[in-house]
């Protein structure tokens, strides 16, 4: 393979904090719970991609181990929020989070 | 300069892909644009000589979690347009907070020097066998324990789903 | 070694207790099981030889990278109060066989985890580990409380957790605060924390901190106010554990951990604590005249009493601080005699308000007399254990400042105004409707209050043995303090 | 017998009685307990003897150090007992007194159902008071010194039914502690000054102190203050007056012959530190004079017979304390020896009349009982006589001593002293003659007779009226050829303080014979104005007080000085109380703090409302926020 050296670090911080402000601004723009779970998803990828570009410039594996722990994580994040995603259908008959305000004061 | 192009090019994939996910009206739209994104940022990993992640990340997010949402999405029949979107006034708002978020990201970052010692595709930590021998040998009382949250959740996961009440 | 046994051995048996539900086992096993505790500490004594901080310790390093260790052990101020805990919880445990309480298994249970946690504050060497009993001490007191209280309890108890929680949480982060201060590597160790390097602005804050914590605990004036209605809504016996063990807990602090610690800022500001403590003991006696609930009086007479040991151990000389010492142990004897005479009066009589007592001395002339005694022990007659102390401080306290003694010495005055007054309108004049049919004591109530009336006469006519015992540590301290 | 074990069991026997009584006080039977109520201190007495004539010649100090009480630093109170004349004398008062007053006690209380418990208190007494006059140091007279005081309310209330007397009682006890709250501070004082608390220690380096010093000014004037509330004293003297509460034979040790002594016994032990500051010297010698005048005064108008005795007990004292305040230790002790005999005599007299009459206490309703009391009758007058001070009773010796002394140093305080004497003789005989003058005026219950006392309580009358008629040889004035045994036992406690007294102008015997003549006349008009009063004219006995001109009605009342401490002390303590527990703790502290918690809740009120319940708002506010922090990360 052929040196990397030609992408700085710089370039994959840059597509990290664009794709993680994506997945805020899907967060917010979006009353769909389904599709803010999966801006959700975007933004922890970002972060991951990042962990792991970090750990590959300064040669240290941790970064590495801990993406693969937040993939585990994540995975049960998503089992779990598609669960409730699901018992709020079942009980309001819509995911749309602007009907979830039973919660308040 | 070839590793450069195909980087600008997963970027672009996915960027436009993680765009779409948001612009996209149908659920299941978005649900596949996201597996496009997850598929660009696989190979980054491949990229960044990150194999076992790479092979990883495919498996459970591109295998099992989008696989997830897509069965949701079928299950409750949820392909339907958003009927009403957000005012234009939330959205625009929302834009513009993302936006001050990268600023403010991008600000943080140009107050560090992050200069890099090594060059990652020289390094082999990203193998297989070396990623494995780290993870049973320093974290292996995580990696356990790791286990024992996958079955919380998923305990956690079926007795969500069950239809009776407890 | 002994110490751990002495502090394993009570949650041990807190815990075994809950395996039971025959009242009378639990009766019989928490009663032995307190004595046996008791033993234990008599073995401490025993064994117990001179004054070094290496006298039966234990330790085990606990959390090693924050320097905290499981260090217990005694000095001669830890003695003196781990006995004097070891002594009271048994009679207290036996002042509660005539009540019906429900669910007894969890109430004898939290009495011995009590015990545990209070022992552990006595013993800990180590400032994280006391902070931790300090705490711990709070739950079981709080259950005893409101399970078991009066009618008003919920209330009541829940404002005394949150008071003397919030002063609790100051002294951790004094005790915190302290300890990034302590030479490295730091640790919370006691000598380490005492050799903390301060500047007087930090030492201020520190000394605030820790003198709102236990001001709250012992009550000082004005931070007294959960003290009267806690101690009336309580069941008799959470009366006796929080007036008669809990409320050294704060005096115990003072000279172990705030004196050594703070000596410049309270020379500097101590003026201000030993005037609030002073301030205390009047008001607290003034108000104790007019008091109609019997319980009651004696709280108010209880933050009286605390209010001199307060002062005493602020003005920082060897007199005061031994007078503090013996009175602790006097006043956790009398005061907890005084709770279990209301206790039996209000069993027998049904009430405990003063106006509907009176002329219980004719038909109990046993009960009069040792009420008496232990009344006289608080109001500080001579050749009871109660002078022995009071003319320590006050001596003390007048070599810091005449005034202060002789302000604090009206304690002396009101007390007996108070106290008699009570007795008066109790004991004496003729029976009424509640008192008519009034029990003498019985031979086991008798064989409860004899080792506290021996003990008030021992410590008023032979006082070296119990001044000896802490005179070294003492010392100690106020040496280093110099 | 060692001598410490004898020293140690002088007031070891009394304890033991007590604890004997005490811990039996329900089932030793009233046989047995009048046999070990006396016989205890019998052998206290006894003991006392032994001890007076071992020790022979030798008549020095003797400490006696048993164990260490309390030690704290350089504290160290030693449980030491010091003997020496004085405390000799002390014990021998007390002890000899004590026992003639436990014997007629057998007689007096014969029928109470508290025998047991009296005789315990009576023997817990004479424990604390032969502490208080034999310890060593102050502290352990201090012991004494409240432990009198203790009795002293256990026995006003012994008749504890009534609340009148607890009431009594309680005052007692409380003015008592105020006055030992000034002792207590004295004391403090004086181991700030010494460092020490002994009386030899204390006194050795008192010597070379200037007299005035501004520091023993204040040790004295402290100590006084306890003086003051234990010997009943203005301001603190209404105590001893509503003492009269208990039992007879309680007023006549407690309140007459010993406890209220105390007070002239500790001035006298710390003779040196008073001679050497005149000021209190001064303040002594006003307050002395101002209650002898008083009590005196108001002992005019009384009519309860124990009450007279009482105020005329207050008046006494003074005399004592005058003699203390014009240096005259020796004299001071000599009256009080003398008051102890001829003033626990009446008592017991005034005991015997109410046990006669079953009760009756008021002396308008007595009269004629010359015939029914013979005994008594006798013994009543001896007494009265020796207090009205005529020759050759002994109440003539101590007063005429202290009348000479007092002249030597002022001749207005002579003046005062002298109509103080007066008016001891007329009340005294007022009484005399309105109880066993003329006819009975009151009436006995059926069955109940008037009838001489017992032996038990006759004999004990008939040993204290030899003892207050010849009690004044033992200091027999030089005037009347006298060896003044009692003076020169005394000298070697008083010696060091005697340089101190040089100055004073020495009393040609011409004056001495001149002032005693005027004296006597005095108090033989006033024996005759009274007879002719009470005796020829009877009167007294109206009932039509409110024609009495208002100075006699404020004295008669009093002066009302009860009233005034209730409203000046009482009421407003009281008040203070519920004001500080209404105002003070329930509407500001309790408050203040109740606030703190309220202040939580009311936040939180406010707070809730931003929980709208919108998730997209709270993500957008997470969103905001996290922005915000970044931000901040940036500028920081």
């Amino acid at each position: 393979m052929s040196t990397l050296s030609s992408v700085p670090i710089d370039y994959y911080l840059v597509f990290c904090s664009l794709l993680f402000c994506l997945g805020v601004i899907g967060v917010l723009i979006k009353r769909n719970a389904l599709v803010i779970l999966m801006s959700v998803e975007l933004m922890i990828n970002s972060i991951n991609l990042l962990l792991a570009a970090f750990s590959a410039y300064t040669n240290d594996p941790a970064g590495q181990i801990f993406v693969f722990f937040i993939m585990v994580v994540a995975a049960a994040e998503v089992a779990i929020g598609l669960a409730i995603i699901v018992l709020i259908y079942r009980t309001t008959g819509s995911i749309d989070i602007n009907v979830l305000n039973k919660l308040k004061w | 300069m070839f590793t450069k192009y195909i980087f600008i090019l997963l970027t672009v994939l996915a960027l436009y892909s993680g765009i779409m996910v948001l612009v996209s009206r149908k659920p299941i739209h978005s649900v596949l644009f996201l597996t496009l994104t997850f598929f660009a940022i696989a190979g980054h990993y491949v990229l960044l000589n990150a194999q076992f992640l790479a092979v990883v990340h495919v498996i459970v997010y591109a295998g099992a979690i989008m696989v997830l949402f897509l069965f949701t999405v079928m299950l409750l029949n949820l392909n339907k347009d958003e009927h009403s979107p957000k005012s234009r006034w939330a959205k625009l708002l929302a834009v513009i907070a993302g936006c001050m978020l990268m600023l403010t990201l991008i600000g943080i970052f140009r107050n560090y020097d992050l200069a890099v010692a090594y060059d990652p595709m020289m390094t082999q930590i990203g193998l297989v066998k070396n990623l494995g021998k780290i993870l049973y040998e320093n974290y292996l009382l995580p990696f356990e324990l790791s286990s024992i949250l996958f079955l919380t959740a998923m305990v956690g996961a079926v007795l969500l789903g069950k239809k009776e009440q407890l | 070694m002994l110490t751990l046994v002495l502090l394993l051995f009570p949650l041990a048996l807190s815990l075994i207790l809950l395996f039971f539900r025959e009242v009378k086992t639990l009766r019989v096993l928490a009663f032995t099981g307190t004595l046996a505790e008791l033993a234990l500490a008599i073995a401490a004594f025993v064994q117990y030889k001179t004054s070094c901080h290496c006298n039966l310790l234990f330790s085990f390093d606990w959390l090693d990278t924050l320097g905290v260790s499981l260090k217990f052990g005694m000095d001669g101020i830890t003695l003196l109060l781990v006995m004097l805990t070891a002594l009271l919880v048994p009679i207290i445990v036996f002042s509660t066989f005539s009540h019906h309480y429900s669910s007894p298994a969890s109430f004898y249970s939290l009495i011995l985890l009590m015990e545990m946690a209070l022992i552990g504050v006595f013993t800990a060497f180590d400032g994280l580990v006391f902070y931790i009993f300090w705490e711990m001490a709070l739950i079981p007191a709080w259950f005893i409380c409101a399970l078991w209280g009066g009618n008003n309890r919920i209330r009541i108890t829940f404002k005394f957790f949150i008071y003397t929680f919030a002063g609790s949480i100051l002294m951790l982060v004094a005790l915190i605060y302290l300890y990034f201060k302590t030479p490295l590597p730091h640790a919370f160790d006691f000598q380490a924390l005492y050799a903390a390097a301060l500047t007087p602005a930090e030492q201020t804050w520190i000394f605030l901190a820790f003198f709102l914590a236990f001001a709250i605990k012992i009550p000082v004036f004005p931070f007294h106010t959960w003290q009267p209605d806690t101690y009336t809504e309580s069941p008799a016996a959470g009366s006796m554990l929080l007036a008669g063990i809990m409320l050294k807990m704060g005096l115990f602090g003072m000279i172990r951990w705030m004196i050594p610690i703070c000596s410049q800022s309270i020379r500097q500001w101590g003026d201000m604590a030993i005037i609030l403590a002073i301030t205390g003991i009047v008001y607290a006696s003034l108000i104790a005249l007019r008091q109609n609930d019997l319980k009651r009086l004696i709280a108010w007479s209880s933050i009286a009493h605390a209010g001199l040991m307060a002062a005493a151990l602020l003005v920082m000389n060897l007199k005061a601080s031994q007078g503090a010492m013996i009175q602790m142990v006097a006043h956790g004897i009398n005061i907890t005699g005084l709770f279990l005479i209301t206790d039996l009066i209000q069993r027998r009589a049904g009430t405990r308000n003063i106006s509907d007592l009176g002329g219980i001395a004719l038909r109990a002339p046993r009960l009069a007399a040792f009420f008496m005694v232990i009344l006289l022990g608080s109001i500080a007659l001579p050749l009871t254990n109660g002078f022995v102390g009071e003319f320590l401080m006050l001596l003390g306290i007048f070599e810091y400042n005449a005034l202060y003694a002789a302000i604090a010495g009206l304690t002396m005055i009101f007390g007996a105004v108070y106290m008699l007054w009570m007795y008066q309108r109790v004991m004496l004049g003729k029976t009424q409707p509640a008192t008519e049919g009034f029990q003498d004591l019985t031979l086991a109530e008798m064989g409860m209050l004899l080792p506290l009336v021996i003990l008030i006469f021992w410590m008023g006519c032979y006082p070296s043995f119990f001044l000896d015992i802490p005179f070294p540590d003492v010392q100690q301290i106020l040496y280093f303090v110099k | 017998m060692k001598m410490e074990l004898i020293v140690a069991l002088i007031p070891l026997m009394p304890l033991l009685g007590f604890l004997v009584l005490g811990a039996g006080f329900r089932t030793i039977p009233r046989k047995i307990t009048a046999w070990v109520g006396p016989g205890v201190i019998l052998a206290s007495l006894i003991l006392a003897l032994v001890l007076f004539f071992s020790n022979g010649k030798n008549t020095g100090p003797t400490e006696y150090h048993f164990f260490t009480w309390i030690s704290a630093g350089e504290l160290r109170i030693p449980l030491g007992f010091l003997i020496d004349p004085l405390s000799l004398l002390m014990i021998f008062v007390v002890t000899g007194v004590g026992f003639i007053i436990h014997v007629y006690s057998v007689g007096y209380m014969k029928d109470d159902p508290g025998f047991n418990r009296f005789f315990a208190f009576m023997n817990l007494f004479v424990f604390s008071m032969l502490l208080l006059v034999m310890g060593n140091n102050y502290p352990v007279m201090f012991i004494g010194w409240e432990g009198v005081g203790l009795c002293s309310y256990l026995l006003i209330g012994f008749w504890f039914r009534n609340q009148e007397y607890n009431n009594a009682a309680k005052k007692a006890f409380i003015m008592n502690r105020i006055g030992d709250l000034g002792f207590l501070l004295g004391m403090f004082l004086l181991f700030t000054t010494f460092h020490t608390l002994d009386y030899h220690g204390v006194f050795s380096q008192a010597r070379s102190l200037q007299p005035g010093d501004s520091t023993l000014l204040a040790i004295t004037l402290l100590l006084f203050v306890g003086a003051v509330g234990k010997s009943a004293q203005i301001p603190l003297y209404t105590w001893l007056p509503d003492a009269m509460a208990g039992p007879t034979p309680v007023s006549a040790l407690i309140h007459a012959a010993t406890m209220v002594t105390a007070g002239v016994y500790m001035v006298a032990r710390s003779n040196i530190l008073y001679i050497l500051s005149p000021v209190t010297m001064t303040i002594i010698a006003v307050v002395a004079l101002a209650t002898i005048l008083l009590a005196a005064s108001i002992a005019v108008f009384q009519k309860d017979i124990k009450k007279i005795l009482a105020y005329s007990t207050i008046s006494q004292l003074g005399y004592m304390f005058l003699a203390l305040s014009v240096g005259a230790f020796s004299g001071a002790m000599f009256h009080l020896t003398t008051h102890a005999f001829f003033k626990a005599l009446l008592f017991l007299g005034a005991g015997s009349v109410i046990h006669a009459l079953g009760g009756e206490q008021d002396i308008r309703k007595m009269g004629g009982l010359r015939k029914a009391l013979p005994v008594t009758w006798l013994t009543f007058l001896t007494g009265t006589v020796a207090i009205s001070g005529i020759p050759p009773l002994s109440g003539f010796f101590s007063k005429d001593e202290i009348l000479m002394k007092t002249f030597g140093s002022s001749s207005l305080l002579w003046l005062f002293a002298w109509l103080g004497a007066l008016l001891t003789a007329f009340y005294m005989f007022r009484m005399f003659y309105l109880v066993f003058g003329n006819q009975f005026r009151g009436t006995t219950r059926p069955g109940h007779p008037l009838h001489e006392s017992p032996l038990t309580m006759t004999l004990p009358l008939i040993v204290l009226a030899f003892l207050s008629f010849a009690g004044g040889a033992l200091n027999m004035p030089g005037l009347f050829g006298g060896n003044q045994l009692l003076e020169h036992f005394l000298a070697p406690v008083f010696s060091r303080s005697s340089p101190a007294l040089q100055g004073e102008l020495p009393i040609s015997h011409a004056t001495e014979w001149l002032l005693t003549g005027i004296t006597l006349a005095g108090v033989l008009l006033m024996i005759f104005w009274a007879w002719r009063r009470y005796v020829v004219k009877g009167k007294g006995l109206l009932t039509d007080e409110t024609r009495r001109p208002f100075w006699v009605r404020i004295v008669a009342e009093k002066y009302r000085i009860d009233e005034l401490y209730d409203f000046l002390l009482v009421k407003p303590s009281l008040w203070l109380s519920r004001f500080l527990h209404d105002v003070v703790e329930l509407r500001i502290i309790d408050r203040m703090v109740n606030g703190i918690g309220q202040a939580a809740i009311r936040t939180g009120n406010l707070l809730r409302y931003i929980q709208t319940g919108n998730v997209g708002f709270y993500l957008f506010v997470m969103v905001l926020g996290v922005i915000l922090i970044m931000f901040f990360n940036i500028l920081i």
